[in-house]
């Protein structure tokens, strides 16, 4: 599939709405290592996405800018810091681009993981979302198109999950639990699956 | 997490933003709105340096409540627990802000620190001039060597009483971080929980405690502490927090304190009274001088049951400014001469 | 009650002593206790008019809690929900006594009534002038024509700093006792209970609620209320409190008030600013202006979760008593100028 | 039983020691209709008699003078006011007496009524302790000797107390309840049954 301005837009409603599908589970997971309320900001993030994109601006870029600031400025939390920054940071990777290239993506994966990196002071292995972005960013790279990118990064950021697992957290409001954080996955980690997921299923459409 | 959570809201998700309107009225014409999700003081005086303050909702009266004389200039207020978009502090940073810059204080947690810096960010490519310190007191978050790591709670009140009349008083931001600096250098708490709060929008609790368990160095979202035990007596557990809280500055013989026992929400005046007395033995033992005590409801983490202790360090300069006068709806406190 | 009731105190027996003992410490040298279960001001002035406040304990920070500038000059504790005895009562009061007489200020509850009655004609047998002025706010007690049968709850705060500031100024037993009856006249309030507390001695629960129900009108003991009813949301429930409390005086177009928003324990801020919005929606809606509002945990039941409003009808000199300054362990607030 | 000032102040601890054993019925009927701190009060009130007798006053009318002081200093509440007065009003029907006679008995119990009438403004039918005091009285006069006399007046209160059941609050922290008092017995009356029981029961010997 070809991803232009507009089907970037369409792209993002649907990761909104897979976000909006699991904010339960992000909820419970947080419960489980943090405070409780990643669902509830990944929801009020991705339903700004979804009013925003009733018209989206021009431009994949634009499109992926105007996600990011609503994010940005509807989560709160790390998550809209972080999450905001994937979106507001990646765009740039998209500018003057008709479509999404599979190495536009990657350019925008990794600018994404250098934003979240930056903003958040940490490295991998911290037991964040940067632990699904960084792999995903690493997987989708040489990727001949797009289907293939986009379901490498999904799949890599679903087994980054998995590995933060067994990571202790050295960040958020999960670094207080120390090693008790070990045997649960990242919240913030998961939400990056879906949102990549999405992707994936998006352009295999 | 059986119980459905009872509490007197309506939709839950327009809780803080109801909330924040009983506030301002609550104010009685102190304070005001923005469009946006924060609270400023009605008059700000120019060429005032500028305090905001602000983080996530649910710790009420912390932060919002604390807008007024001699305290916050600003808060830019989160949804629950969650901190404030960069958005929402660059608009309240700009409506209080008097040509004199603005310091931002809060507590530190990775998103409050990633909003406020984005914010700070924002305005900087104005040329509106920002510092930043964050409340690091909360000793069972991390050891001292990783002072960067640890949390901020109840000390924040300390914090913005002290720095909240330095900015009223001082000239310049430069001077105002200074105190600000110094007042937290010499800040340390610690909390127990003894059973747990909840968020509304989900209706569960933040940590499940057993019938005869508490958290001692439990944080103020629910964040893990340092030891989970059998509930013993108010003595006992007194003692434990006050060991690690002395150990860590360390406090001195000699030295002069602001103390603050602060309510996590259900616990009653009466067992914070009783540790009260406690406290005042040990420091009385340590000859450790109390300045001046506060022993209230002001930072909390929901109906959380527990409380914290802290203790500020103080020189001439810091007691001069806990003495003034504080006013804001959720901390008064008159002149002490 | 099948769970524990878990309180971070020492000897449950004990509680009330250690309390007080920690109250004291509190104050920062401001008041002092006797050797009955009584607190007193550190200082109080020759020749003045002295006010007496007390009753049961567990309703931290009242009223032990109010000793203060303007406020009360000493309070008689009794042990949790029981009033205190005529001994500590007459104790107290001597202790408060300057010459000029005593006016004795407190709940109207049955065993308040004759524990401090007693503790009257002790004083009376020695030639000490006494005053009784009861707080009856509870509109859901009785009815309006039975007033001396209604209980009195958070009312009491708003009733001690008027009265303690009039008690500051004014020279004589008589004024005093006047301005006690004319604030009393004009104050009504009313609570709603959502969860229940408990009595550390017993452990127990003072009463059962199922988890979808709230009582409105509970008393500050658990005493039952008017209506068990589904919880709703808090406009309902505020719509429902405010049309009693509004109908019963009545408040009119054109009355200022006193508000007050009060936390009977482990209610959070949040919830009570929520309901502090929909009050001043329904008086301004009313014509009725709020002169000031206070919204926090003042008299509490133990951890019962749920909150009261209560409303004084105000005349300038009620006003200008209320706008003095007031400081105390429990509630401090600036001077309104 | 001949029950000189000596005796008396023996009769007044064993009534102690019955209040005592049942403070937690006292705490759980008072949980039912008022706040539940009866048998609390109670026990501060009677460990305090207990203390005070172990060196008794001279004169029956002073110890039981001493024993309504113990309670009325050290209970509390209600009871504290209207247990008090009973011993501390009840007292003066034993003034220059040697012994305690059932004339003595039931004007001791009519004293003490008069004074918790005054006290307590309420009348019998309130669902107080009056309920069983008052038919206590009334049952006792009379009586040819003691043991009759009181055994008379325990078998009154007891029914005093059966009859609070139906009774509606118009008094104390049961007041609002209105008529979902009905059903309980009052504390304060069960109290003073105790207390009655426990004197025919020591003068029974
Ligand atoms: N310093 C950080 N850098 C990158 N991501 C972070 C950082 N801190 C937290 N996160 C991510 O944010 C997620 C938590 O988001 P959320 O619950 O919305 O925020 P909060 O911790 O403020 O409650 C974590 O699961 C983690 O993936
Ligand atoms: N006005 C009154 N006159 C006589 N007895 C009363 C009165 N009010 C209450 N009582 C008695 O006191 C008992 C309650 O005692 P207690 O629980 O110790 O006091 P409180 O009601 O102060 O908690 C009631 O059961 C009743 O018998
Ligand atoms: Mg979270
Ligand atoms: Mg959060
Ligand atoms: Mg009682
Ligand atoms: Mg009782």
């Amino acid at each position: 599939m070809r991803v232009d301005d507009e089907r970037a837009a369409e792209m993002l409603l649907a990761v909104a709405r897979a976000v909006l599908d699991r904010v339960d589970d992000l909820t419970d997971a947080d419960l489980a290592i943090g405070d409780g309320d990643h669902g509830i900001g990944m929801r009020r993030g991705f339903e700004a996405v979804e009013l925003v994109l009733e018209n989206p601006p021009s431009g994949i870029d634009g499109v992926f800018k105007a996600a990011g600031m609503a994010i940005m400025s509807n989560t709160g939390g790390a998550a809209g810091a972080v999450f905001g920054s994937v979106f507001t940071s990646g765009a740039a990777a998209f500018a003057a681009q008709e479509e999404i290239t599979p190495e536009g993506f990657v350019e925008f994966l990794t600018a994404a993981q250098g934003a979240v990196q930056r903003r958040g002071g940490v490295a991998e292995g911290a037991k964040t979302m940067l632990d699904a972005l960084a792999p995903a960013a690493r997987a989708a790279a040489g990727a001949s198109d797009l289907k293939t990118a986009t379901a490498a990064a999904a799949e890599a950021a679903l087994q980054g999950v998995e590995a933060t697992k067994a990571m202790i957290a050295t960040t958020g409001k999960a670094r207080s639990l120390g090693e008790r954080s070990v045997g649960h996955p990242d919240p913030g980690a998961i939400s990056m699956s879906i949102i990549l997921g999405a992707m994936r299923d998006y352009v295999a459409g | 997490m059986a119980k459905p959570i009872k509490k007197i809201l309506n939709d839950p998700r327009r809780a803080v933003d109801e909330m924040l309107d009983g506030l301002v009225l609550a104010s009685d014409g102190r304070t005001k709105r923005l469009a946006v999700d924060a609270i400023v003081k009605s008059e700000i005086p120019d060429g005032k340096v500028a305090l905001l303050i602000g983080g996530g909702s649910g710790h009420e009266p912390l932060f919002h409540g604390f807008i007024g004389e001699n305290m916050g200039d600003g808060a830019a207020c989160g949804q629950f627990f969650a901190a404030p978009s960069p958005h929402i502090v660059y608009e309240a940073a700009k409506a209080v802000h008097r040509g004199k810059g603005i310091l931002f204080l809060y507590g530190n947690y990775a998103g409050d620190n990633m909003n406020f810096d984005i914010g700070a960010e924002m305005l900087a490519d104005e040329g509106v001039e920002v510092r930043t310190v964050r409340v690091t007191d909360d000793v069972a978050a991390a050891p001292p060597e990783r002072m960067h790591d640890r949390r901020g709670i109840a000390g924040d009140l300390l914090m913005i009483r002290v720095v909240g009349a330095a900015a009223a008083h001082l000239d310049r931001l430069d001077e105002v971080e200074r105190v600000a600096k110094k007042a937290m250098a010499g800040l340390r708490s610690m909390g127990v929980a003894v059973l747990a709060g909840s968020i509304p929008e989900t209706g569960k609790l933040t940590f499940d405690l057993a019938d005869d368990e508490i958290e001692i160095g439990m944080g103020a979202h629910g964040e893990a502490g340092i030891s989970r035990q059998k509930l013993g007596t108010a003595d006992e557990i007194t003692d434990q927090m006050m060991e690690k809280i002395l150990a860590d500055l360390p406090f001195q013989a000699g030295d002069e304190v602001a103390l603050l026992i602060n309510n996590l929400g259900a616990t009653t005046m009466m067992e914070m009274l009783v540790v009260n007395r406690r406290v005042r033995q040990i420091l009385a033992e340590r000859g450790i001088t109390v300045h001046r005590s506060d022993v209230g409801t002001w930072v909390t983490s929901q109906e959380m049951a527990g409380l914290s202790i802290s203790l500020m360090r103080l020189d001439g300069e810091l007691k001069r400014y806990l003495d003034m006068p504080s006013r804001s709806v959720g901390y008064s406190s008159l002149e002490v001469k």
